[in-house]
């Protein structure tokens, strides 16, 4: 192939500037999705838990922990380990922080 | 089975056939190459005897890969290909291709999954790297053994058979001539049209059913491409897709072309019979036609009713009618079949609702005779002398049925089916009554109202607006017709309604119109020669309703319209149109071609013990009855195999997947771990 | 051959009822020509001939052998191999010789279930000291050995190489006879081009003169609660006919009469697994339409490996039970 | 069951490690494509499945379940579209009937039923596909190896013929 | 992907089931054809549904070999993520202008190892899930998605480069733009599907506002092996519901929303979807509240008989209002009809509504179609060609000409690729006379 070899690096600095940089408001989104997952992490690291039982230790609604939780288990960072009452039981996986 | 493998590479041997495999394994840009050992994995496999190259590469399937592979078909002489890279889903095609341009045939090609079962599953080195060379040995095990192989194709005769001249036979005819293509339309009746012509108006237009049919009509037969037979009968059936011969026999009509004053001849006739084109609400002659404007426009003679007095021939001309010609029979050859048939209206039994019982109970289809300007009463609503003032509709009739409420039909099955169109019709044949005469108060008696489609819940709303009563009634209970008590009416309905509280309510009415069911017609001869599926509700059974709607399970028969279950007028005219798309598709392929992995006899070895004609879903297997064999049609395999597995005898192999290449590669497979050469 | 010109001709009986031995007399009449074209050197269960006289003789003097039965004990395999090695023609004769027969079904169980049944569990059993018989046993005269018990019944090509072989339950005369007059005459006797003796290259059903209707199977039946009807294909109506998965030779014998084939001469040619044949041609001809009614059917019937795999266990892809467990 | 607890700790010699060799043979149009589906989603599940592939479950003669048993097969799962979803219409229905007189014989054989799985995976049921796979590894590995192989050996004996046990 | 050529006898738009079912009947009688879809993806709203009545065969196993199909076939060219800007009538046929949208990964060279997702740390509403579950700024749409290939998604991207970095490829492509590109075709199909109301659309139910008032589709996925759970749970806490409310006509056959036609499909899959629910937990009490059980198709009588016989309530009812309770849950004011129109106060602790079916996108002037007042396209003679539009060359099939089901959605496709197919004969034939 002919072409010249693509330079990510330089294309994501033009990227960054058509995009006009980072907003505060996506900044802000950013850090408050990795406390969330932070926070989930530290109500798990106990043992496993289900979703009000995280919702109830770090205060946010069950609604938004249901969210991440889910999240993290669709890449692999959080497992389902059984059930309790009506709820399933998550906790963290191995090399999945 | 007996375990061939030793004997069929010997033989390969000694025809020259060394397998000189090349084994290709993909790093995938470290999706493989991470999880996997790629070098270990090489090393193992150019040890095993047969293999003759083993080369690795960062993406098989780019362009350099593919490159690589072809060069080293032919530099290294190489007669099998493994790939080991990614699901065979995404790349078999492409490497296959790649191996046709090497010059090697695209069967001599195995493709080893190490990506999705291998090095995306696996977490451990080790066990990855053991896992990949199992699957990669078993597929140079496979490969060894495999043989050219070459894409079926079936010529297709150029020409399309349609059975049905109704609305959706006729649609297909139209469509398939228009691209050109030969057609024959057979119709069991002396007239095209079907049950459309019967009907007045249609939704959700609203126009005359006359209008739609007789400008389809018109575009038939005035294309050249169209041969017509009407008042044929099915005969006979031979044959299979690209090649059917259907025997068919056409009865004389009686009258000739030459009949020129076809009224004189009409009114000569003094045998007189009940008039079906009009349900029964007139009568006609032997000799008749059954409206102004129909299709063929000569008329026809009903034999069952003539005596052959001659009174028409003498009326209509010289030569205008022939009362002795015979019926002949003739073979129409064709590529592809598409069945139209088209359905029948539940035939209520005497005293179902009063149904025989009072000639005021009458069912939806007789209605819309009645409302037909052209019809038994010139769209006069008189039904016994009287005019009618209370009318009600009664849903499901022959629909909805259940078990121990239902009398079952003939075949001692309930119509648990709904038949889909007859509460839009009601809606619209109400809203038609509603505004030509609004003084007729009208009740609906139902279950549910399903107006489903496009536009049928306007017909629904504006019957509400105009002030039809709605009663809904218990399936498990249904209304009772009698008599009025009081004399006043003709009829009385009583009926226990659930929009209030449960009360029985008593209806006089003047007339009850049945909305009737749609079944199936009486197909046993089509179904018997062309071994059509049959669904519980005796209607033709498409393959599959969402992957085949409008094909058979016999390859190169379609289906058009309602003859596959209730349909109305849109949805046949849209399904005779997608059958024509297959029928076209097929025929301007002029042939087919199919995957080649088909399963083939062994005679030598069949004992002819027909199991496998039992294991085909298709029909595939035959019997060679001079030899006492079995044989395989190729057009109809579709190579999945169960008849391989099915013969006792093993007398039947698959090509591609023949019992030594697949014994093979399980041996491979379970080797012990450190392999010591084949 | 002998010098006055006949067969020199053995006759063994190992692993089977006997029935074999007895079928050697189904030849009627020609019992008499027999005498005419053969010597008979060694017939342990007509006269009393000694192992020790065929130890005797040099390799390949008896012409011909017949042996019938599998090999259970090590005294069975000691008497093949001498057999083999003083017979010019070593012939596995009946099913059992051929594919295990009968006696191999017990390969489902194992030696310890067997000693069980035989020795203390069989209701007939009078054997309140609860001796069994051991390999070894010391006695006033010294030690008496018994032959070992082995843990599965053999068929014979698995201990060593035959000539030919007849299979059937038992064989049929004319087959007999028509080998032992070939070999006479110096011919080889005909063979279906696998050294199979009486037997064809197709399936009982190739023979068997039953209408197939191409009807699926409503229901299964077994012949004590069941009349079948004449003419019909007896698998077609429910009876377990092995004849379609059985190779062809017998003139569908069974059939004829109205019981079905119970499978005595084997898988078909190009089958290796009578009970896999048979389950594959099943699974194409029961009518279950719905996976319950297959589990249900499938559960109806009555002991399917012994119905699958009558007459040819010790030939079967597995051949033995494990020793976990098996059958009970 | 999560893949990872099934994962034995490697032992030192690994020539003595027993694994379970299990045997899949699976249909194209669905559990195949269901296998693809687990790869894609990366579940991690025990690599002791290895796939035989046909086009349709129709075609698994109970014949090549036999001889992948009496070739060394630790287990054997049979998966194949669910019934009313066969490409072929109904070649999953002669499966359907197969597989549970197999399992009666293989029973009868002392082949333990936790050794032979017949189940139905779609095409998206990559989930199913890694759990079962992974379920069938730990019940075969529970209960040790089947090793038929060896077993004919032994219960043959020094009486090995001509064939050395080896069908002729 | 294959090259895009300068003209096609057929254009599609849309690559649902319809659309593809379309561009296979029509390159199926040998015409070229190009089929562009806006979405990254081919499959349409089927390829993301559980099962599909009436014989709760697996969605994905039925749509996605019709994916492949289309992908690999010899005359169809497939464009995902584009846009249709405007068609203009040119000589026969049409010149369409397509904006293709920026993915920012090279098509051509990506193996769809998902390398770059799986490195990517931000998580965004899966579109796919109907936001109930989370994927990276840069992902694949799903995994039967076709192309393989991933798109980043500028809104979530964080503009760190991580996916760029784990590229083995080298693939990620920043600098790329959306490309307006010029095809000539011949014949257009327009396939482009639906879209369901609002959750919002009627105020009483509060569909916007509470968290387990879930709309139908995002219920598919729900029950979806593959889906955002694994299991039927309810979004506000993960519970397992033991009594879900079907709540029928939520948005059809109601003048006040605006749509007041049959939605047609909503009483089967809520049929379906409660019978999946009890195969999963036989416990769960399901409870349809419909005004008239459409179960009109082949099949779809017995299959409702059928889930009556499962267990599934069936209720004639109208709800008037959903408010919810403590804990999430829900009660429901319903009228039933069949009690003579008591009034009840139900509990529930998930709640389905099945939403009216709206078309999925409107011409606004990019071809020259009109639409009717039910806001589908309107097709001048609906009983005889009910693949014609109002302007010639141009044909129209699935939900786009009304609600639909999908084998009635596939029918007229075929329908749509035969008259398109006629259409090109026609047109060629007279350019052929005046030639």
């Amino acid at each position: 192939m002919s072409e010249p070899k693509r330079d990510w690096q330089k294309d994501l600095k033009v990227f960054r500037e058509r995009m006009g940089g980072l907003s505060e408001e996506k900044k802000a989104w950013a850090r408050e999705q990795r406390d969330t997952l932070k926070a989930i992490r530290q109500a798990l690291a106990g043992g496993p838990a289900t979703i009000p039982q995280i919702a109830e230790r770090t205060g946010m609604p069950g609604k938004k922990v249901l969210w991440h939780v889910m999240a993290m288990k669709r890449y692999g960072k959080v497992a389902e380990c059984g059930q309790a009452g009506d709820y399933y039981l998550y906790e963290l996986k191995e090399g999945g922080s | 089975m007996r375990y061939e493998a030793p004997e069929k590479l010997s033989e390969q041997r000694r025809n020259g056939d060394e397998p000189r495999v090349g084994v290709f394994v993909c790093h995938c840009g470290g999706n493989i190459s991470d999880i996997v050992d790629v070098e270990k994995v090489v090393e193992q496999i150019r040890k095993r005897s047969g293999v003759a190259c083993v080369t690795t590469h960062q993406f098989c399937c780019s362009d350099p890969g593919q490159a690589v592979i072809e060069q080293s078909i032919r530099e290294r002489r190489l007669n099998r290909i493994v790939v080991a890279a990614c699901s065979p889903s995404l790349h078999e095609l492409t490497f296959r291709r790649a191996v046709a341009r090497g010059g090697l045939n695209p069967y001599l090609f195995e493709h080893a999954n190490i990506r999705e079962h291998v090095s995306w599953v696996v977490d451990d080195r080790k066990e990855a790297t053991a896992k990949a060379g199992r699957l990669i040995r078993a597929a140079v095990a496979r490969a060894a053994r495999l043989a050219p192989l070459e894409k079926r194709r079936i010529p297709i005769h150029p020409s399309v058979l349609v059975i049905g001249g109704g609305v959706a036979g006729l649609t297909a005819a139209r469509d398939l001539a228009n691209r050109g293509i030969r057609v024959r339309l057979i119709e069991s009746t002396p007239f095209l049209g079907g049950r459309l012509a019967q009907l007045y108006k249609i939704y959700p237009t609203g126009q005359r059913a006359r209008d739609v049919i007789g400008g389809l009509i018109r575009e038939v037969s005035s294309n050249p491409l169209i041969t017509v037979y009407t008042n044929a009968e099915l005969v006979e059936a031979r044959g299979f897709i690209g090649d059917f011969h259907t025997t068919i026999r056409l009865v004389p009509r009686g009258a000739t072309e030459r009949c020129t004053d076809a009224q004189a001849a009409i009114n000569a006739c003094p045998e007189e019979t009940v008039d079906q084109f009009n349900l029964g609400l007139a009568r006609r002659k032997a000799i008749y036609l059954p409206y102004k404007g129909c299709y063929p426009s000569i008329p026809a003679i009903d034999w069952r009713n003539c005596t052959r007095c001659g009174a028409c021939l003498e009326a209509g001309g010289v030569g205008s009618i022939d009362l002795d010609e015979k019926p002949r029979e003739i073979v129409i050859r064709s590529g592809a079949i598409v069945i139209a048939v088209g359905l029948n209206t539940y035939p209520p039994r005497y005293g179902e609702y009063g149904f025989g019982q009072f000639a005021e109970v009458i069912t939806l289809a007789q209605m819309n005779r009645l409302l037909d300007p052209t019809g038994p009463t010139q769209g006069e609503l008189v039904v016994n002398g009287r005019r009618i003032r209370r009318v009600g509709f009664m849903h499901c009739v022959g629909s909805l049925q259940h078990e121990g409420v239902h009398k079952p039909m003939r075949d001692g099955r309930i119509n648990q089916y709904c038949s889909r169109v007859c509460c839009t019709t009601t809606m619209h044949t109400a809203v038609e009554l509603k505004t030509r005469w609004p003084g007729v108060q009208v009740y609906d008696f139902h279950e549910d109202i399903r107006t489903y489609g496009r536009r049928h819940e306007g017909y629904y709303d504006k019957v509400c607006r105009q002030g039809v009563v709605f009663l809904r009634f218990d399936p498990l209970r249904p209304p009772r017709v009698g008599v009025d008590p009081k004399g006043e009416w003709p009829l009385v309905l009583r009926t226990v309604d659930r929009l209030t509280f449960g009360e029985e309510l008593e209806v006089p009415l003047d007339l009850l119109v049945l909305a009737t069911g749609l079944v199936a017609r009486d197909m046993s001869k089509l179904v018997d020669l062309y071994r059509c599926s049959v669904g519980a509700d005796r209607f033709l059974m498409e393959v599959h309703p969402k992957l085949r709607p409008v094909e058979m399970a016999t390859f190169g028969l379609f289906l058009a319209g309602s003859v596959q279950g209730p349909m109305d007028i849109g949805e046949s005219t849209a399904a005779a149109a997608a059958a024509a798309s297959k029928a076209a598709a097929l025929l301007k392929a002029g042939q087919i071609e199919l995957d080649p992995f088909v399963a083939e006899v062994d005679t030598s070895k069949c004992s002819g013990c027909r199991i496998c004609l039992q294991a085909c879903p298709f029909a595939a297997t035959d019997r060679d009855e001079a030899a006492r064999t079995a044989k395989i049609n190729q057009a109809l395999c579709t190579g999945c195999g169960t008849c391989v597995a099915s013969c006792p005898c093993n007398a039947i192999q698959q090509r591609g997947f023949r019992d030594d290449q697949v014994e093979a590669e399980l041996l491979a497979l379970l080797e012990a771990e450190e392999p010591v050469g084949v | 051959m002998n010098a006055n010109g006949k067969l020199r001709m053995g006759v063994y009986w190992a692993s089977s009822c006997g029935g074999c031995d007895i079928s050697l007399l189904e030849i009627g009449d020609k019992i008499l020509d027999l005498a005419q074209i053969a010597d008979i050197l060694f017939w342990p269960c007509v006269a009393d001939f000694k192992y020790a006289d065929v130890a005797g003789y040099l390799d390949g003097y008896l012409d011909l052998c017949f042996f019938n039965g599998g090999i259970r004990n090590s005294e069975q395999e000691q008497v093949v191999r001498l057999l083999r090695n003083k017979s010019r023609t070593l012939i596995a004769y009946g099913t059992c010789a051929a594919d295990g027969g009968i006696p191999a079904l017990a390969n489902l169980y194992s030696s310890e279930e067997i000693f069980e049944a035989s020795y203390h569990e069989n209701p007939s059993i009078d054997n309140e000291a609860g001796v069994e018989p051991q390999p070894e046993v010391e006695t006033a005269i010294g030690t008496l050995e018994i032959p070992r018990f082995y843990p599965a019944v053999l068929k014979l090509r698995d201990v060593v190489e035959v000539d030919y072989v007849i299979p059937g339950c038992p064989p049929q005369a004319d087959d007999v006879w028509e080998t032992i007059a070939a070999l006479a005459s110096g011919a080889v006797p005909v063979h279906a081009g696998d050294a199979r003796i009486g037997c064809n290259n197709r399936s009982v059903c190739d023979e068997c003169k039953r209408e197939k209707r191409e009807v699926k199977i409503k229901e299964l039946h077994r012949h004590h609660e069941f009349r079948p009807e004449p003419g019909w294909c007896l698998l077609e109506q429910g009876l377990l006919c092995m004849g379609s998965a059985t190779r062809g030779g017998c003139g569908a014998l069974c059939p004829k009469v109205g019981m079905r084939c119970e499978g005595c001469y084997g898988p078909p040619p190009g089958a290796t697994d009578q009970g896999a044949s048979i389950m594959g041609a099943l699974g194409a001809l029961l009518d279950a339409g719905t996976e319950a009614r297959a589990q249900e059917m499938v559960a109806e019937i009555a002991d399917p490996t012994g119905t699958f795999y009558r007459f040819s266990l010790a030939s079967s892809r597995l051949r033995v039970s494990s020793d976990r467990g098996g059958r009970r | 069951m999560d893949a990872t607890e099934l994962r034995v700790e490697p032992a030192l010699d690994t020539q003595t490690a027993w694994e379970p060799r299990i045997v899949g043979f699976l249909c194209l149009w669905c559990s195949y494509t269901g296998a693809d589906n687990a790869g894609t989603a990366r579940m991690k599940y025990a690599p002791n499945v290895d796939i035989v592939k046909v086009m349709c479950s129709g075609r698994i003669d109970p014949d090549l379940i036999l001889t992948a048993f009496a070739k060394g097969a630790d287990g054997v799962m049979v998966l194949g579209c669910h019934v009313g979803d066969c490409h072929y219409i109904s070649g999953n229905h002669k499966t359907m009937v197969r597989m549970p007189l197999l399992r009666r014989v293989l029973e009868d054989f002392g082949i333990e039923p936790e050794r032979f799985r017949h189940e139905w995976v779609s095409a998206a049921e990559g989930e199913k596909f890694s759990r079962l796979v992974s379920e069938m590894t730990e019940q075969v590995r529970e209960l040790g190896p089947l090793d038929w192989k060896a077993r004919l050996k032994e219960c043959t004996g020094e009486n090995l013929g001509p064939w050395g046990g080896e069908h002729p | 992907m294959t090259k895009i050529k300068p003209f096609y006898d057929g254009l599609v738009l849309g690559g649902g089931i319809a659309g593809m079912q379309a561009a296979l009947d029509l390159a199926g009688q040998g015409f070229e054809v190009l089929l562009v879809e806006k979405e990254p993806t081919i499959g349409g709203v089927m390829v993301g549904l559980n099962k599909v009545f009436p014989t709760l065969d697996c969605s994905s196993c039925i749509c996605t070999p019709r994916m492949a199909e289309v992908a690999h076939h010899d005359r169809i060219s497939v464009l995902c993520y584009t846009d249709l800007v405007r068609a203009r009538r040119r000589n026969a046929g049409f010149e369409v202008i397509l904006r293709k949208k920026p993915r920012y990964v090279v098509e051509e060279d990506c193996i769809g190892c998902s390398l770059c997702e799986l490195a990517c740390p931000y998580f965004a509403p899966h579109e796919f899930d109907q936001g109930l579950g989370a994927r990276a700024a840069i992902y694949i749409p799903h995994g039967n998605a076709i192309p393989q290939v991933p798109v980043l998604d500028p809104d979530y991207c964080m503009l760190d480069g991580n996916c760029a970095r784990a590229c083995p490829k080298n693939c990620i492509d920043f600098a790329q733009q959306a490309e307006e590109l010029s095809v000539g075709v011949g014949s257009i199909i327009v396939a482009t599907g639906l879209r369901l109301t609002p959750m919002g659309a009627k105020k009483q139910y509060g569909g916007d506002r509470h968290a387990n008032v879930m709309n139908p589709l995002a219920m598919e996925r729900v029950q979806s092996s593959n889906g955002p759970y694994g299991h039927i749970l309810r979004p506000s806490d993960g519970k397992i519901p033991r009594s879900v409310a079907y709540v029928q006509c939520a948005g059809s056959r109601d003048q006040s929303i605006g749509v007041p036609y049959c939605s047609r499909v909503c009483c089967m899959y809520a049929l379906k979807q409660a019978i999946m629910i009890r195969h999963q937990r036989h416990d769960t009490q399901v409870t349809i509240y419909h005004m008239d059980i459409r179960a009109f198709g082949k099949g779809y009588e017995q299959f409702y008989r059928r889930a009556q016989s499962e267990g599934v309530r069936v209720v004639k009812a109208k709800v008037a209002r959903i408010t919810e309770v403590e804990n999430g849950d829900l009660s429901l004011r319903v009228e039933l009809i069949d009690e003579g129109g008591r009034v009840a106060d139900i509990r529930h602790d998930l709640v389905v509504l099945s939403q009216g079916t709206i078309p999925g996108w409107r011409p606004e002037g990019a071809l020259p179609l009109e639409v009717d007042d039910d806001g589908f396209f309107a097709i001048p003679d609906i009983a005889a060609r009910p693949a014609n539009s109002t302007a010639e060359g141009i044909f129209v099939a699935g939900v786009a000409t009304g609600p639909k089901d999908i084998p009635d959605s596939i029918v007229e496709a075929g329908a749509a690729a035969m008259e398109a197919a006629m259409y090109l004969d026609r047109v060629r034939e007279s350019a052929g006379e005046m030639a």
